[in-house]
Parts: C-alpha cells; structure tokens; sequence
C-alpha cells in the first residue's frame, strides 16, 4: 500500500472529522493552560481545509497536504495556524509519488522540522513537538524494519498519543502555558493532544 | 454564558459590522477582517498596522486614525490574525514609505506576523517589526515565551504614530517605537476570570473573596492566587512590583497608564488610580501625563493593569500630539 | 462583593481624589465635592451644571470641559447630591450670565436642585433648571414619580453645553436643553445586577439565562423578566420599543447612542450597535450620528441602553461642535 | 412632662441609635423596591445631626429640630435627606417652649405638611407619608383626649408602625420604587419604615 492521492484526502477528512468530535476536549486543555480556543481554532482551520479540497484536482498525494498547510495558515491563526500550516507544507512539498513507508517517514519528519524551525520549541517544552517527535521516530524506525504503512503509523499513533500523555506532568516553556510557570504543571498540552489526533487518524485510514 | 452575542462563532464579523457602522471615519473590510482610516494620509508617510485576537476593544481597531494607526488586523477572540489579514492591510496602506508591524509578543501573534513580513517582503514591501513585550508578571527567560505586550501597546501605537505622521523615515519610527516599549513595563491583577464566547465558560474559577494577581489579558490564570484586599493595598503591590523591574530613580518622569480590563467601573479605576499617583508620589515619581479607562480589556474581566512608561521630552511631544480616533483623542 | 475600594463610606472621596489627580484639566473641590474647569471661561457665558449619584461614571464629571459643562456635582453612590454642593458650583461658576441646572427626574434630585436654585436665588443667582425624562420603561402617569433621566443627558450636556460656549443667552440655553430632552427617548436592558458598595450585595438575582428589560441606572429591577437572546432580538425589541414612543417617519434622522452600564465589553456593545443600526434602517431611519461606548452606566451592571434624538440641522451642529472633556473630546 | 431641650437632644440621639442599629435592614428594604441606600443615607445624615449637637448651645427645643433637619438636608441628599429636612426644620419652627402635647400635636402635623408639599405624595402612595400620616394622628386624638405626651406618642409609635407594616401591599406611585409599577407590590416601604423608628424612638424617650 502507498501513500496516493485518495489516502491524503482520506486522512485529512479523517482529522477535521475527529477535531469536529474533540473540539471541546482541545478547548477546555487550553482553558486549563492557555485561553481556550485550541479546539475552535483546528476546528476552523479543518472545515475550511475540506472545503478547499473539494475544489482541488490536486496533482498528487503531496497537492493535498500543501494546500491543507496553506489553508490553515490562512484560516487558523493563534499559534497552531502557523505551525499545523507550515507542518502540513513540508509534509506535503517532501511527499514523493507513489510514496512508500520510508519516504513517508521522510516527509513527517520534515514536517517536524518546519514546527520546530518555526516554533523553537525543545523536546519537554510541552508543546505539540513532544507528541510529534516520539511520533516521527516511532513511524521511521517501524519503516526501516520493513512495515507497510498501516503498521508505521500505529506505531507512530501510539507514540504520538504516549508523548501527548506525557506532556502532564511538564512545565511549559513555551506558548501561553509558559506564562503560567509551574501553574502550567499537571495539565496535559492542548496541541500534544491535537497531534496525537493527526496522527491516529493517519493510522485510521491506513489499517 | 451570559453575552450580548448572536453566536461564538459569528462574534468577530458582527462587531465589525458595528464598527463599520458606527464608525464612518474608518473602513470595515469585512471579508478580509482589515480595518483602515476612511481617509488616506496625503503623500508618503511609514504606515503603522497591528493587530491581534480580539475581546481587548478598543485596542486595536479603536486605535485607527490619524496621529495613531493606518490599519489593525483584528484575529477571532483571543486568537492571533492569520498573515492574509496583514499582507492585504500592509497592501492597502502602504504609501512608498514602508510598513511598521506593532506585534504583541505572543507565540501566535509573532508567528503569523513573521509569516506576513515574509509575504509582504516578497511583495516588494519593507516591513519593519516592533514588538511589545511590557508585562512584568512573565520573566523573561528560556523558561517562558517571554514577557506578554499589554499596556504598553498603546504607548507604542500613540508615539511611533504621531512620529510616521511628522514624516519621519521607517527606521526612525520603527526604533521610536523599541525604545517606547522598552522604557515601558506593565502588571495586572483581576477580580474575576474572562469568559471567551467559543469557551463558554470562565477561564479559571475564583472564589468570592480571591484575586488572581500577574495575569494576562487573555483569559489565562495569573502567577499566584491571593486575598481581596483594599484598593490601596493592591495598588501599592502593583505599583512596588513594576518599579522594582523598572529603572526610575526619584525625580524621573513617566507616563501612566491605568487600564481597566473590561468589566471594571470607571469609578473604582479612579480610586485605584488616587492610590496609584499617591504611592508614586511617595516614591518620588512624577506621573507627567496619565490615562485612565479601558485600552487594553480582557473580555468580561473585572481587573486592572497598571503601565508605566519612563518619559522624557521628545516621548511627552509624541503623546501630546493630536491624534483622532474611535478611542482616543487630541 | 468583590470591588477596588477601600471602604464603602469612603468610595466618593476616594475616587474623587483620583479624577483629581487623573484630570489637571479640572478642578476638584473634594470636601465640597464639586468639580469644575480648571481654566475659567474668558468672559461671561451660561453656566451649565449637572449632577446626581456617583456611580454613572463618567457622567457627570466627565463632561466637564469647554463646550460641555462647567461643574458636576457628585452625591453618594446612587444618591443624588444636597444642596449645598450645587449652591457651591452654582457660585464657583457663575460669570454673570446664568446657571442652568441639568437634573435627571429622580425624585432625590429633583428636591435637591430644587432646593439648590432656592438657595441660589436667595443669593441673586439667576437659575434654569432643565429636566431631563428619557426613560421610555415607566409610563410617565401619575402612578409613577415620572420618566427616569439616562442616556439623553448626555445629549442635553453636549448640545446645551456647545450652545452655552456660543455666548446664547440663558433662556435659550435651557429652551434649547428641553427641547433636546423632549427629542429623545431610551430603553435599557440588563443582564446582570448592579451591586451597590452600600449594600453589599446586587441589587437582584437573575438566573444564569434571565435579563431584565426595561432597567434604569440605579440597580433597581426593570419592568419583566425575559430569557436571553441573541443580539439581533434583545436590539430589534429595544429599537422597537423606543420607536413606538417615537415620532420619527421613515427619513427622519437622528443621534444614536449605544450605552454600555458598566460592565459590558466594547466587543459586545459593537456586536448589540450593528444589529440596532441595521434594524433602523430597515425602519428608514437614518442615523445622522452614533456614540458607542460607557457614558452613563451604572456601577457594574452588565448590559446596554439605546437612546434615539430626533436630529436637525442646529441639533447637529452642537453635537458637532468642539468639546474637550475627559469623556467626549472632539 | 413638656417638650423641653434635653427631650428633643433625647429624641435625636435616639433616632441616631436606632438609625445605626437599623439601617442595614432599612437598606436591604430599599434593595428590593429602591436602589439600595437608605439605611446608609439615614446613618450618615444622624451622625452628622449628633456632630451639629455637639457644638450646639440650643435656644429651645424647636432649635434642636430645625439645626437637624438643616443638617440632613445638607448631608443626606437622595429623596430622604430633603423629605426629613424639611420635615424637622418644620417641626422645630413650629415648636413653641415649653411645648405641651397639643403643642407638640401641631408641630409634628407641620413637619407632615412639609413632606407633603416638597413631595407631593398622597396616603397611600408607598411612601413615609403612609406612616407619617396615621402617626400624627393618633397623636394628635390622645393629646385631644387629655393625654401626655408618652401616651400620645406611644400612640403614634404604633399608628406609624402599623401605617409602615401596610404599605407592603401597595404599589409605589411615588419615588424609585413606582418604577416598578406592579413589582413593588408586597414589599414594606423603606421610609415608612424609617418614619416609625422616628416615631418610636419618641415614644421611649418619652416613656
Ligand atoms: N513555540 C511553540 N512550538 C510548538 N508548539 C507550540 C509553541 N507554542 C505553542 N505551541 C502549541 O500550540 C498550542 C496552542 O494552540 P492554540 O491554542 O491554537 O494557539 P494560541 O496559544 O495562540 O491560543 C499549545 O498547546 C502548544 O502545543
Ligand atoms: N415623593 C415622595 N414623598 C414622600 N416620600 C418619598 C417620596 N419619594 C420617595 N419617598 C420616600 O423616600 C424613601 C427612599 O429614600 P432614600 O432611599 O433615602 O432616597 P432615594 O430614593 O433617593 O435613594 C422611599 O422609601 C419613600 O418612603
Ligand atoms: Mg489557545
Ligand atoms: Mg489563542
Ligand atoms: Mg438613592
Ligand atoms: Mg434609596
């Protein structure tokens, strides 16, 4: 199985389905931490993504994320705007066609690395990179071992899904829950959560 | 929730809908959410834009017009613009002298600003940025996102605007408005939480006898939790924690700004501000001009920020300049 | 009840000690608690002095100023003030032309401006006294103490006040104040309570999805109780209710202003104007001029009051005139 | 027993005492049908008549009265402060020295007069006129019949009582609380209920 056209449209439907269902979950982790509008945020930016889709006769499987990435810097605003925006890009500009495990490993990993190249934020900084890296590795190290696409990113889900848990017990050091110092302590990181979604749903439509 | 809204969702585009209407002297692009001055300056003048989540009226739309702002980009409550907003505002004003950008320093709103200089450059736009960052309640280390912009945004917006109305060239009003914001510090302390409409409830729970001191302005819970207490003892906590991070010897002048955060009656911001001018007085602080209401709000937060600018006699010039718009005149 | 105060029986004085410090352009009398101009007027003019209960912030002493009033006379919070303190004004301002009293029907004040213009005559003042009866909520019967004084006070003060700076003479000053009076009409609506410092606690209770309709600046409840609504309904039912009071026909343009009681964001009043600039203009009615924003509210009650003045060209042009007061500069 | 000096500084020290016990509940009256000031409008406007005493070597009794009704007109302000100003001042200007229970019928009717020209309010329209009224008299009936003055003004302590108790079914037509219009029905009249403290504190410092 490959990462075609049809699988890139699948998955984002797939993740605006899944922020319509948590939005308010998103929302009341960044009520806690932040200022509540992380779940209305992705929420926004998502229903405006599916719309730009349906427009779209896009060239390939990497068409779809560009845009997607262009849509929710547009759309979003707040931080997750930006960085969901500029991750969805690099994703989609690094996606090769057809595009196997390895090269989709690739291109998540690029996708971090424009988060982390915009947001400079650490590993441990409670932020969306603490789901998102466990994530990048665990989807590479199933792929160099031989996995299709639906076991990689389980892999990367549950790690992804584990890094978002482990944000908990975190001081934030950067985002708004950073103004809360150790106030910031014993929530669990609205944005870590949203990734964790992106990257269960990506398992979803894979399996 | 209890709010003179239609909905959370359609709160944005209804009050601009209400400012365009209630203001002729600006236009309202509503689809591109971008508000700019009805009447375009005469000639080629450096053009000023801010812009942030909304729910802190009048800040910034309230700030459009002569002698302050050439356009504000207003983003959904609480949530920072998207670079669109910037770039068509940056298009739309720009007069040959080039675009100061007054941002904020929040993740979202540095990052969406920085996103639009980069449009707006590839457009063929010099784009200088300024950003504010005054709240002394966030130290300003790796362990946070830096210290908030608050009050001193409109210190910032008022002078770096009065200076692009004399003519001066981008590089000056860009560092006019650097070396505003850092003579500037800011602190705030609130009675009640902020309730964001798509939220729908407050943003912390605090008991009826209970403050929340060294909060922001959106919504979030401040760095320590403490008893109400009378006005002029949390005055004197407000005004002893700004000046311990500021560097005024007696003598020295400033600019004071009392802000209410939304939901807090004028009269009770004036005897927080008596109280206010009495310990800086004690202090040996001479208040050269002050400003007193609601600039910079939180929603529905009951509260107030208190902002102290160091001044000196080009920053008094600038201050006293006229300047015509929704929310502050001269 | 969570304020910034010190003490209840001080909350006058305190926040006069903070519009003085706030304001060098005006002159606080706190023992007498009289505010007036800090620069007397050259020559002789009309003297226009209102007053009534502290907590309407910033009415009335934030229209003092050229081309508005020349003294405010603060009582308690929400009671009106004695005598004395507008016998005080009446002599601080006088300049040989006249006073006029601007007094909002409240049987407090009535009495005491009347009082007032008794002692004032016994001293060779000449005094006028405009009443100012806008409140559409009470039916004007003799089964109430008539309609209460809002939002067209401001109005009054301004037109009054623009006219008075002219040099008109005092009988065409006061003629001029009632006519603007017999103009205009108000209804307020509110969804949360006003709590007195006095009292300690608001002055009624509404369920989280209940407002009252019909409610004056005084805390007091309004004539029903309704459920919350959007907006666009609680702005249709309020334009609706001060037009059938109305005698406006499709064309007819007139001065809108949107009021917020105090505790209501900017956001929010923005959100409530377009709505009621879009229901008159369904009506045909054309608004020549709006004001949105807290003028005449009512501690911290949540909430907002729409008031419609007929307008014409003369009424207009005073609107129009220069005024500089800390609450309304032009 | 005669209306002297030491009865009338009596009387308003009494009213002063009553007025600082009671003006909690006389403010939470006016919260309900009012604007919730009453009660702190009466203390502040007593402590001042007692200050006035203080400094006062009084010609008569009727001296007394007027100098305290001058001091609640020029510190209470609001409806009370002008309504029990003017209604003292008339009481102390018809009060001749000595007074008798006749006498002092009359004076008290003068200062109903008082408040009923400034305030231009009918029995029955929720006001202290309401108590004022049936106070005045029944102490006018007892002192007719030979009564002294504790009996008549016992007499009118329970009349102004009884007076205050009724107006809790009457809609206010005078005042804040007609703004209310039916609303103020069932609800006891704050300055009526002042009024009786008025007349009770009479009646024991009499007794
Ligand atoms: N510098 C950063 N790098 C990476 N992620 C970040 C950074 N700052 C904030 N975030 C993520 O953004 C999330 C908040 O997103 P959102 O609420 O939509 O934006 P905002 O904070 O502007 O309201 C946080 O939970 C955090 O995971
Ligand atoms: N026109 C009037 N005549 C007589 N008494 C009146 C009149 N209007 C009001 N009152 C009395 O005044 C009382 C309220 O007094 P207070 O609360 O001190 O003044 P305000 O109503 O100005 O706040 C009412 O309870 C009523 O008894
Ligand atoms: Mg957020
Ligand atoms: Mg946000
Ligand atoms: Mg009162
Ligand atoms: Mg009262």
């Amino acid at each position: 199985m490959d990462f075609d056209t049809p699988l890139a449209e699948a998955w984002i439907r797939a993740i605006a389905a899944a922020v319509e269902k948590e939005h308010s979950r998103l929302t009341e982790l960044d009520t806690a931490i932040g200022d509540g509008d992380h779940g209305s945020n992705l929420r926004r930016g998502f229903a405006a993504a599916l719309t730009a889709l349906d427009g779209l006769q896009p060239a390939g499987p990497g068409a779809v994320l560009t845009k997607t990435g262009t849509t929710l810097i547009s759309k979003v605003g707040g931080a997750s705007g930006p960085l969901y925006g500029k991750a969805f890009r690099a994703i989609g500009t690094a996606l090769p066609e057809p595009a196997g495990p390895a090269a989709v490993a690739e291109a998540l990993s690029a996708g971090l690395d424009a988060v982390r190249l915009l947001g400079k934020a650490d590993l441990g900084d409670k932020t969306i990179v603490d789901a998102w890296t466990p994530a990048v590795a665990a989807f590479r190290a199933a792929a160099a071992t031989g996995a299709g696409l639906p076991a990689a990113a389980a892999a990367a889900a549950d790690a992804a899904e584990r890094g978002a848990r482990d944000t908990v017990p975190l001081q934030a050091r950067k985002g708004r829950a950073s103004y809360l110092g150790e106030r910031s302590i014993g929530y669990q990181d609205p944005g870590a959560t949203s990734t964790a979604l992106v990257f269960r749903t990506l398992a979803d439509v894979t399996a | 929730m209890k709010k003179l809204i239609n909905t959370p969702e359609s709160v944005l585009e209804d009050a601009l809908a209400g400012i365009a209407a209630a203001h002729p002297e600006l236009t309202v692009d509503v689809p591109n959410r971008v508000i700019t001055r009805a009447a375009r300056p005469a000639g080629p003048k450096v053009a000023l834009i801010s812009g942030g989540g909304s729910g802190h009226e009048p800040l910034h739309g309230g700030f459009v017009g002569p002698g302050m702002l050439d356009a504000a980009c207003p983003g959904e409550v609480f949530t920072s613009p998207v670079p669109d907003q910037m770039l068509a505002a940056a298009k739309a004003v720009e007069s040959g002298a080039g675009v100061v950008f007054i941002v904020k320093n929040y993740t979202g709103d540095v990052m969406n600003f920085e996103l639009a200089a980069e449009l707006a450059a590839e457009e063929g736009l010099e784009v200088r940025t300024v950003l504010v960052n005054d709240d002394v309640a966030v130290e300003d280390s790796t362990w946070t996102a830096g210290r908030r912009g608050t009050g001193a945004t409109v210190l910032v917006e008022k002078t770096a605007g009065a200076l692009a109305e004399r003519g001066a060239p981008l590089d000056e009003v860009a560092a006019l408005g650097e070396r505003v914001n850092a003579a500037s510090r800011s602190f705030a302390i609130a009675l009640t939480a902020a309730t964001a409409p798509a939220a729908g409830k407050p943003g912390f729970d605090l008991p009826e006898d209970e403050i929340e001191v060294g909060v922001g302005i959106h919504g979030e819970p401040g760095r320590r939790r403490e008893k109400l207490r009378p006005a002029r003892e949390l005055a004197a906590e407000v005004v002893e924690t700004v000046l311990a991070d500021h560097h005024l010897t007696p003598g020295d002048e400033v600019i004071a700004l009392l802000n209410g955060l939304g939901a807090t009656p004028l009269l009770e911001l004036y005897v927080v501000y008596g109280e206010v001018a009495a310990r800086l007085a004690e202090r040996g602080i001479a208040v050269a001009r002050s400003l007193v209401g609601n600039y910079v709000t939180s929603l529905d937060m009951a509260g107030f920020s208190l902002t102290l600018t160091k001044a000196d006699p080009e920053l008094l010039e600038l201050w006293d300049a006229p300047v015509d718009t929704p929310a502050l005149k001269r």
